[in-house]
């Protein structure tokens, strides 16, 4: 087993999800335009993945495939989160696709290669696999954020995406070559076996430069400042389901990846070691990262007016409020709180996407004025994920912030923590600005109802149900990630 | 037998929301029936509130009718759902059940837009007022501590005047300044006590008996996390610039539960939390709190006179009123701490009713402004008497509420250990004469002289249903100041413990310190005051 | 008994008070004056009944009500206490309180707000006697600020006449400004004794404090004496705060007679002979009183001199009048204050009446340059006027007489007074006797003597003034009767050469204080009585010259100008106004609200959020736009990162 | 001999890499980059790795960057003009910042000490690899395949006409 | 057997890396820039192909093999965005880009 470790079980997920992925593309080619027919087999394809990610629950931690995947119940969880986003993101699309007049097979499969390429993050435990998945996100969503051809932000978002997610690839490719070169192999386990011990001068070098690019190449990928830039030009011409997704499931399978290379591979041990080393400096790195980007995240969000761009920089604030729960090194509550975060930031978007109607017209913040008693089945659930977005109690948001505080505040972080508090209430300033021009604001013209359609109806009801269930009774969950930090691979090492 | 009371007080208003939900969507009820629906289902919370008051002991030490389940797991949220009441929160229960009661029968006319919202946010407003006073746990407290804040940013928002936006921003992010650093102080404070719980009553005794000791820094850190939170909901002067404009721009009913209720969350909190939670710290901070309290008292009662928009005035007056309540919190004496909930209940009775008079006012003439009105006492004889009784009671005329709560304060202050009690007292006793000089000097303004605008002329007095909100309040201002003793009886357990706990941390704690001896005329042993307390009943 | 005495006005002002609106003048008037006749039947019933017959030590009468405030320490119950000072106070408060109502009930004919009128007289009656009858200091508080409280609302009875409106505010805050002080007294009185009550305050106090405070020292007990004065100077309208009673002249003439000239207005008096156990113990305090009450008596009286409203001039010479007794509890003679108090209840109220007769004779007027030569018309009032006017001035035998003369003859002798205060402020006494004897004869020989002057006045008809009817003209007798012969209860025993004891301070004495006296001061019965009898003809002689000479003196030139400093008040309102009033309102205006509530609190507020706003916009720039740009930041980011891990992370081997 | 031939090589590559980084004209820096990605392949033989410097020649060289050039081609790009630039100034960022990336570069370089790379070494011949990509990297392979198939979608979708 | 030190590789691996970041700062042409990614991408590949001969160990040129794939992976994708770019604009200038931004 372990020698060659060929354990289809072990990609089950994986598989299923490129099956299905395949699939779709080859029933396009055949017989194109059955959005119904495609989206319910993508949908089924998702179901099916997150079944056999179950099925992976009881094995953990195991390796398989020469120690290149991980199977333990992170994965599971994380899988489940991203399939989630998947399977939203389809609903969000729903109404897209039409009007777009998108073939609805394509985009299926970029969605679903898009979530290959993210559970393959999560589950790798080889910097090469870690690479190859992160190529195979970004390639499949440079695709998806140019996906509205005629339209020039699109393109444009498509351009600037490629060219710096291009850039800092490299950097990552870098990095894991000094990291090679430091440590003698590319495989996480072994590499945190070597670190563990002392090394020479000059691995040393390597290591911390090897470590730095990745660091450079991660936060990238999960949007930290000052590798933000890429983001709002993104989030903002991006077709708005593309970037509900963008926001949400790659970058849960990013932060899992950062948690695994990170506090798994080189964690503070507290003895002398290569790891302890580098880990001072990553921590030091990565609180000045989480630092910079909640207050820059927040601030920046005050000042737009484009509803996707605020989104865009709430996106990068709530990435530094997730660098917290890496730096506590609490897994789960990085978990739940990705879970979390997806959720309601696809239900915002679903909404934005909703409202914006063809070509992305509508997406001014004033835009939304008198929207609230007009048709109040956009604005309050819009209003309620921006409530919980913005942390308040009795939504998921406030649970999800609340164990990413305490648990810092557990690990010795208490000056993130209150700056953290702090940037919370500069969030609700521009959440609640939306509230405000919904509600309290009057339109300037008629303001048109907005068809509903059964599949956003779907997503709402599953984000709705979501917010106030992980926000009031999330202690089943708690008890699921309980297990699952149990199952977590410690024994990688 | 399980105990529901109180989860049916704090969610009845909750499934009335969702009821009025249903009833529009389901059976498509008008907006007249809406009214009448939320007014009955207001009713319920007010009902429940009879039985608690029949059941509550006011012998019983401790928090009573609890209900505890366990509510969040793992990972250290060792959260439960665990409410009870005691002496301290017991009536501002009651309290918040009343207000929203009369709140939507202020609204009646006054809100003629998207009615069923109004009706709905108000309930769950309820929901969050209560559970704010019931709460024992950190995490349930700190919940319905900002749940309310959202429907009361609709309210203010949607139904508010016209720069209610601003009003609503400020509100909304002044009082979340104050609770993010709760937010802060109240994980910290968990991991101080062990980490493994988040139960109020737990840590208190902890903290009494001295099991759970927090190093000086620590303490002053955790107590102005905690009260900075609670100073801005006061407000305590300078943090109280929030109040003026969300007052004055809430509508009448959102005027009403910001004064009634929502300003005696701070107090509550400080009571509930900083006292017996950091006795040192509060000993530290006393004289400094104290000081902004006579600022408060004299600073609001000043600018509050020469302030031309009515409610702007009542607003301001709430700001002085408030003072007496952290000055008679920081006292630390029984009166003082009893005097403080009491202030807070009176102040939250005749200023609402004050918010529902200046309602009135502006139902008829859609403005606010001192100058516009005068002479009104000839067309609407009632109103200016009920308005009248309820200037007064804020005045502190004895035999009305207000004069109970402020000179137990005051009485309390003087018979404190504070280093400068007698300068206190005395800087605060001058709130008498401003605010005479501002109450008297509106009614003057508004209520008499000659009419000088022809449409005050004839403006109808009050009616049928205005009269039906502001009679009960102006009878229970009266009774209030006549008859305390029933208040009083149900809070005076609570209040012996907490300063009880207040005295013996300290004591415990600073022994060397060597304040200055108490007077024994006053001061008798904790036993001998036990007895008295027992034989009083 | 004394509950059903309390509260037969209160349930008669909520009756009418809810329900007057709609009734009868009549049935309003019966419920009105009948609850305070029934209070009066039982106030006779009481003290004849009951307290008279006891033995001097056992005249007390104590009925609990129940609990008022029960918190910690602090035990404040609601009980009444019924002993000879307050026996006397309600046997004339109820009795002049009814007669008042009864004149009333014709002066108001006719007013829109008559059931208002009657319910807040009838709520007075009841707070006065709260007041009179407390068992402890906070429910004399009640009274105290009750009363207040309807002087408040009764002064602005005619509300919609500003300058009433205005007044009655004036009256309150001012009361309040004194009552502060009163109500400071009574925390500190609970913070030293314990207890709220009367009888366990007082009767500890001798053993809690054997040594009375000399003068200068400011102890304890001269704190609170001083500071319980101040809201005696408040509502008895001493200096300095007797600027709002003249003002109070507003309301309606039976309340000028009830609250502001017999009854509220000697509140103070009462409340310094109450507590007269702490008074005796407090030099300073008596000196201040003493002073005070001197200054008051003779600055008022010079202002009444001044004045041409009629009323005015009672007003004015109500706040003499209670200088006079507080110059007689200065002195330590709480009985003769007590005295002068009932006296003067008599006089001073059927002065008020008359005036408020002749008021109403001449529709509402009330300057005395538009009356005059009233005698022939109005022979009834004129009549009973004459017997007020000697009362106040003090001939004999009218009643002033004897009050006053006890006053200043025990000012002179004083046993707490230094020398030479005690001969001094008898001087001030004498001098204000002569004062008041002047602007009283002034008002008489201005109202009803010489021409008439109305006549021209009132809009082109010729004014005909008539008597008025019974119903006001009855209790015009009655008092008249009694300010002749209510004096004569309380005659010095000088007069009778010892050999009748004074009736009045015989019975009130067991409830007052005695001063202590210094050891270098003669006793009382060392000056002997022909000293007093010889000081008593000196003035009554002095008073009747004065009245002849002031007769002829107004008759010869009745509109002759008065000083003009005397006129305007010696412009106390003004100076108070322009230093006290409008700086206040300024200053919050101003620089507490504008500039420091709104620019800095708020501006610091508004400015951190629109310095965040400010800021965010400028950190909005860095998104240009340009991918090129983005990627020198990333690659900004990526040296600093880069930098930080290789150069600064290597530099230092592992811990 | 290796030492010339590493030399020789190193420097057409940093030559070539220069000039991809100052010609104006893409297809020149096009062609330069074809050079450097040769030179590369000389310097992979040198480290003994066959079979990439095979690779490096065959689809580097020989397909991805004819596709570049046939794009170029095709859309007939002209030469870069100066004035378009938005932010003139980031051209003058450039000196320090290639100062000091090279210098955070050159010092971690400068650390390994003078370790000789073994010369001659056979690992890199294709048979090794090509066992090692169907055991040990079989995942990673057959991840490969999923990513060329996004492309090629990605690719039909964005550019297909219409 | 006279050897080359290893370090003279990373140097030109550096060198490479540098000058591929600075094209893609400096060049305005959408298509250069990813010329210069390609650029850092191969500086890269250099470098772990030197660790991989220094180690005797084959991960280092299996990466480099996988890097490949992905770099012709995202060429296509990358031309593919160019020359969508191209038919909306009718130039590569990516200063000329600037719809999205502040």
């Amino acid at each position: 087993m372990e020698s060659l470790g060929i354990n289809y079980r072990a990609i089950g997920p994986e598989l299923v999800l490129t099956v299905t992925g395949v699939l779709v593309m080859l029933l396009e080619a055949f017989s194109p335009g059955k959005k119904v027919r495609d989206g319910i087999l993508a949908a089924a394809g998702i179901v099916l993945a997150g079944v056999a990610a179950l099925a992976l629950w009881e094995e953990g931690p195991v390796t398989a495939f020469s120690r290149m995947v991980i199977v333990d119940g992170f994965r599971v969880f994380f899988t489940l989160v991203i399939l989630l986003g998947t399977l939203l993101t389809i609903f969000v699309s729903w109404g897209f696709l039409d009007e777009e007049r998108i073939p609805p097979g394509e985009y299926f499969a970029l969605l679903l290669f898009g979530a290959v390429g993210m559970t393959l993050l999560v589950a790798g435990n080889d910097l090469m696999i870690l690479f190859l998945a992160l190529e195979t996100i970004t390639i499949a969503t440079y695709v998806l954020a140019g996906y509205r051809r005629e339209d020039l932000r699109s393109t444009e978002s498509a351009l600037k995406y490629f060219l710096l997610g291009a850039f800092s690839s490299a950097f990552l490719l870098y990095g894991i070559a000094l990291l090679y070169g430091a440590t003698r192999t590319t495989n996480l386990a072994e590499m945190a076996r070597v670190v563990s011990g002392p090394l020479g001068q000059a691995e040393i070098v390597l290591l911390m430069a090897g470590a730095a690019m990745l660091l450079i190449g991660f936060g990238f990928k999960v949007t930290t400042v000052p590798f933000h830039v890429w983001t709002p030009d993104v989030y903002e011409g991006a077709p708005t389901p593309v970037t509900a997704f963008l926001s949400t499931a790659p970058k849960a399978a990013g932060f899992a990846a950062f948690l695994r290379v990170f506090s798994l591979t080189f964690p503070p041990l507290g003895i002398e070691s290569a790891a302890d080393q580098l880990a001072s400096h990553w921590v030091a790195a990565v609180t000045a990262m989480s630092i910079l980007s909640m207050t820059f995240g927040n601030f920046i969000a005050i000042a737009q007016t484009n509803i996707k761009r605020m989104l865009a920089y709430s996106s990068i604030a709530h990435a530094g409020y997730v660098l917290i729960g890496v730096l506590a090194r609490d897994w789960a509550a990085v978990a739940f709180y990705m879970l979390v975060y997806t959720i309601m930031n696809l239900g915002c978007f679903a909404i934005v996407a909703l409202w914006a109607r063809r070509g992305d017209e509508r997406v001014l913040i004033a835009e939304y004025a008198g929207l609230g008693f007009r048709q109040p089945l956009l604005s309050f659930p819009l209003a309620i994920f921006l409530v919980s977005l913005a942390g308040f109690p009795g939504t998921a948001g406030f649970v999800a912030k609340f164990w990413l505080f305490k648990s810092a505040w557990g690990a010795g972080f208490p000056e993130l923590v209150i700056i953290g508090v702090l940037m919370t209430v500069v969030s609700v300033y521009y959440y609640l600005y939306v509230v405000i021009v919904m509600f309290f604001r009057e339109p300037k013209e008629e303001v048109p109802r907005v068809p509903l359609s059964r599949a956003f109806v779907a997503a709402m009801v599953v984000a709705l149900v979501g917010v106030f269930y992980l926000g009031l009774l999330p202690t089943r969950v708690f008890a699921v990630l309980n297990t699952a930090q149990n199952l977590l691979a410690i024994g990688q090492r | 037998m399980k105990e529901h009371l109180l989860s049916w007080l704090t969610f009845a208003p909750t499934a009335g929301a969702l009821l009025l939900l249903f009833a529009r969507v389901l059976m498509g009820a008008r907006e007249e029936t809406i009214r009448r629906l939320a007014l009955a289902l207001s009713l319920v919370p007010l009902g429940l509130c009879v039985p608690l008051l029949l059941r509550f002991d006011p012998m019983a030490s401790g928090p009573q009718m609890v209900e505890r389940v366990p509510w969040i797991r793992f990972f250290g949220f060792n959260v439960d759902y665990f409410v009870g009441v005691d002496g301290l929160s017991l009536w501002f229960v009651v309290l918040s059940a009343l207000l929203v009661t009369i709140s939507i029968l202020a609204s009646w006319r006054a809100i003629d837009q998207h009615v069923l919202a109004f009706h709905v946010f108000l309930l769950l407003l309820e929901t969050g007022l209560i559970g704010v006073f019931v709460a024992l746990d950190l995490f349930l407290f700190f919940i319905f501590w900002e749940v309310m804040l959202v429907p009361m940013y609709f309210l203010i928002g949607i139904w508010g005047y016209e720069r209610r936006v601003y009003a609503a921003v400020k509100f909304i992010i002044y009082t979340m300044v104050g609770s993010a650093l709760m937010l802060a102080a109240i994980i910290s404070l968990y991991y101080l006590n062990g980490g493994t719980t988040f139960d109020i009553p737990a840590i208190t005794e902890n903290v009494r008996a001295g099991r759970l000791v927090l190093d000086p820094a620590t303490e002053r850190w955790l107590f102005w996390g905690f009260a900075l939170a609670f100073l801005i909901k006061v407000p305590l002067f300078p943090f109280h610039t929030w109040l003026p404009d969300a007052h004055v721009e809430a509508p009448t009913a959102g005027s009403v539960i910001l004064a009634g209720v929502l300003l005696k969350m701070g107090g509550y909190g400080l009571l509930r939390f900083n006292l017996p939670l950091f006795p040192q710290a509060t000993e530290e901070f006393a004289g400094l709190l104290c000081g902004l309290a006579i600022l408060s008292i004299i600073y609001g009662a000043l600018v509050s006179m020469v302030q031309p928009d009515l409610k702007k005035l009542i607003a301001y007056s709430s700001v002085s009123h408030m003072g007496f309540v952290v000055l008679g919190i920081m006292a630390r004496t029984e009166m003082g701490l009893q005097g403080a909930i009491f202030q807070m209940l009176s102040h939250g009775i005749s200023t609402g009713a004050l918010f529902i008079i200046v309602g009135v006012l502006s139902e008829r003439r859609h403005t606010r402004w001192i100058a516009e009105f005068g002479g009104l006492a000839r067309p609407m004889p009632v109103f200016s008497a009920l308005f009248g009784i309820l200037a007064l009671a804020s005045v502190a005329l004895p035999t009305l509420s207000g004069f109970v709560g402020e000179f137990l304060v005051l009485v309390g202050t003087y018979t404190s250990e504070l280093a400068h009690a007698r300068a206190y007292t005395v800087l605060a006793a001058t709130a008498m004469i401003f605010s005479a000089a501002y109450m008297l000097w509106t009614l003057e303004r508004v209520l008499f002289g000659e009419i000088t605008r022809e449409e005050n002329r004839h403006l109808p007095d009050v009616n049928g249903r205005e009269r039906l909100t502001l009679i009960p309040l102006a009878v229970l201002v009266i009774v209030m100041g006549v008859l305390p003793n029933p208040i009083l009886r149900r809070t005076d357990r609570a209040i012996l413990e907490l300063k009880q706990a207040v005295r013996g941390a300290v004591l415990v704690q600073s022994e060397p310190l060597g304040r200055r001896a108490p007077n024994p005329a006053l001061f008798g042993s904790a036993a001998r005051e036990q007895a008295e307390s027992m034989r009083r009943r | 008994m004394l509950k059903a005495l309390v509260l037969s006005p209160l349930i008669a002002a909520g009756i009418l008070g809810i329900f007057g609106r709609r009734w009868s003048e009549r049935l309003i008037a019966a419920i009105g004056c009948g609850s305070v006749g029934f209070s009066m039947l039982l106030a006779f019933r009481l003290f004849f009944g009951d307290l008279w017959p006891r033995p001097p030590e056992q005249r007390v009468i104590w009925e609990p009500f129940f609990s008022w405030i029960a918190s910690g320490p602090l035990r404040v119950d609601w009980g009444f206490q019924l002993d000879a000072l307050s026996g006397v106070y309600i046997l004339f408060v109820t009795f002049v309180g009814f007669w008042i109502h009864v004149f009333a009930v014709g002066y108001m004919r006719g007013d829109p707000g008559y059931a208002r009128f009657f319910a807040y007289m009838n709520l007075f009656m009841f707070m006065m006697l709260v007041l009179v009858l407390a068992d402890n200091f906070l429910v004399m508080f009640v009274g105290w600020e009750g009363v207040g409280l309807c002087s408040y609302l009764l002064i602005g009875h005619y509300f919609d006449r500003a300058y009433a409106a205005s007044a009655a505010k004036k009256a309150f805050i001012v009361n309040r400004i004194g009552d502060f002080g009163f109500a400071l007294g009574i925390i500190l009185i609970f913070a030293t004794f314990g207890t709220l009550r009367f009888s366990e305050v007082m009767g500890t106090i001798a053993a809690r404090f054997p040594e009375p405070e000399a003068l200068g020292e400011i102890g304890l007990l001269t704190t609170i004496a001083l500071l319980l004065f101040v809201g005696a100077t408040g509502k008895s309208a001493q200096i300095p705060l007797y600027v709002w009673l003249p003002d109070a002249m507003a309301g309606p003439t039976p309340v000028s007679a009830l609250i502001h000239a017999a009854t509220m207005v000697t509140a103070g008096v009462y409340m310094v002979a109450r507590c007269s156990d702490l008074y005796a113990r407090s030099l300073t305090a008596l000196f201040v009183i003493a002073v005070i009450g001197g200054m008051t008596a003779l600055l008022a009286a010079t202002i009444g001199l001044a004045q041409w409203n009629i009323k005015k001039v009672l007003a004015y010479s109500t706040i003499s009048q209670l200088g006079y007794m507080f110059l007689a509890c200065g002195a330590g003679a709480f009985s003769a204050a007590i005295f002068h108090v009932v006296t003067h209840a008599f006089f001073k109220a059927l002065l008020f009446l008359g005036a408020g007769s002749v008021i109403v004779a001449l529709h509402h007027e009330e300057d005395m340059r538009r009356m005059g030569g009233l005698k022939r018309a109005m022979p009834l009032t004129y009549g009973t006027m004459l017997c007020g006017w000697l009362a106040i001035a003090g001939l004999p035998p009218f009643a002033g007489f004897f009050s006053k003369d006890e006053i200043l003859w025990r000012t002179w002798t004083s046993p707490v007074l230094p020398e030479p205060w005690g001969r001094l402020l008898w001087a001030i006494g004498w001098a204000t006797a002569l004062l008041t004897a002047a602007y009283m004869t002034r008002l008489i020989v201005l109202t009803f003597e010489g021409e008439e002057r109305f006549a021209r006045s009132a809009e082109g008809h010729a004014l005909v003034p008539r008597e008025s009817p019974p119903v006001m003209t009855i209790p015009l007798l009655v008092l008249a009767v009694l300010s002749v012969s209510g004096g004569w209860v309380g005659i010095s025993e000088a007069y009778t050469g010892g050999r009748i004891a004074n009736e009045f301070e015989q019975f009130v004495r067991p409830a007052l204080a005695r001063v202590p006296v210094h050891s270098d001061h003669l006793a009382i019965a060392e000056f002997g009585h022909g000293m007093e009898l010889g000081l008593a003809a000196v003035t009554a002689l002095a008073v009747l010259a004065t009245l002849i000479w002031a007769r002829r003196f107004y008759r010869r030139d009745p509109l002759r100008p008065a000083p003009r400093l005397l006129e305007n008040k010696y412009y106390v309102d003004e100076i108070y106004e322009a230093l006290l009033v409008r700086p206040i309102v300024r200053g919050s205006t101003v620089l507490l609200w504008r500039v420091f509530d709104v620019a800095i609190i708020d501006g610091a507020v508004n400015g951190v959020a629109s310095a965040v706003a400010a800021g965010a916009a400028v950190l909005r720039r860095l998104q240009t736009g340009l991918v090129r740009s983005y990627i020198v930041m990333i690659l900004i980011g990526a040296l600093i990162v880069l930098g930080y891990f290789v150069f600064v992370g290597s530099q230092f081997p592992a811990r | 001999m290796e030492r010339a031939l590493f030399v020789i090589f190193a420097l057409t590559a940093i030559v070539a890499a220069l000039n991809v980084l100052l010609r104006r004209h893409p297809l020149h820096s096009a062609l330069a980059l074809l050079v450097v990605l040769g030179a590369l392949a000389g310097l992979y033989i040198l480290l003994g790795a066959y079979f990439l410097a095979m690779i490096q020649v065959v689809i580097y060289a020989g397909a991805i960057l004819v596709l570049f050039l046939f794009v170029i081609m095709l859309l007939n790009i002209r030469a870069e003009e100066a004035r378009l630039a938005r932010r003139p100034f980031l051209r003058w960022l450039a000196l320090p910042f290639a100062l000091l990336l090279g210098a955070e570069i050159f010092y971690l370089v400068r650390t390994f000490e003078e370790n000789p790379v073994p010369s001659g070494t056979s690992v890199g011949v294709t048979e090794a690899i090509g066992r090692e990509l169907f055991t040990t990297y079989l995942l990673p392979f057959e991840v490969t395949s999923i990513l060329i198939l996004i492309a090629i979608l990605g690719a039909v979708v964005l550019a297909r006409r219409g | 057997m006279t050897t080359i030190p290893i370090s003279w590789y990373l140097a030109v691996a550096a060198v490479l890396f540098t000058i591929g970041a600075v094209t893609v700062f400096v060049k305005r042409n959408a298509l250069v820039m990813l010329l210069g990614i390609e650029l850092m991408l191969n500086a890269a590949n250099l470098t772990a192909v030197t660790f991989s001969s220094y180690f005797r160990e084959l991960a280092g040129q299996i990466l480099v093999f996988f890097v490949m794939v992905v770099a012709a992976a995202e060429a296509a994708v990358g031309l593919a965005i160019i020359v969508l770019l191209f038919r909306h604009r009718e130039t590569l200038n990516v200063d000329e880009a600037q719809l999205l931004k502040l």
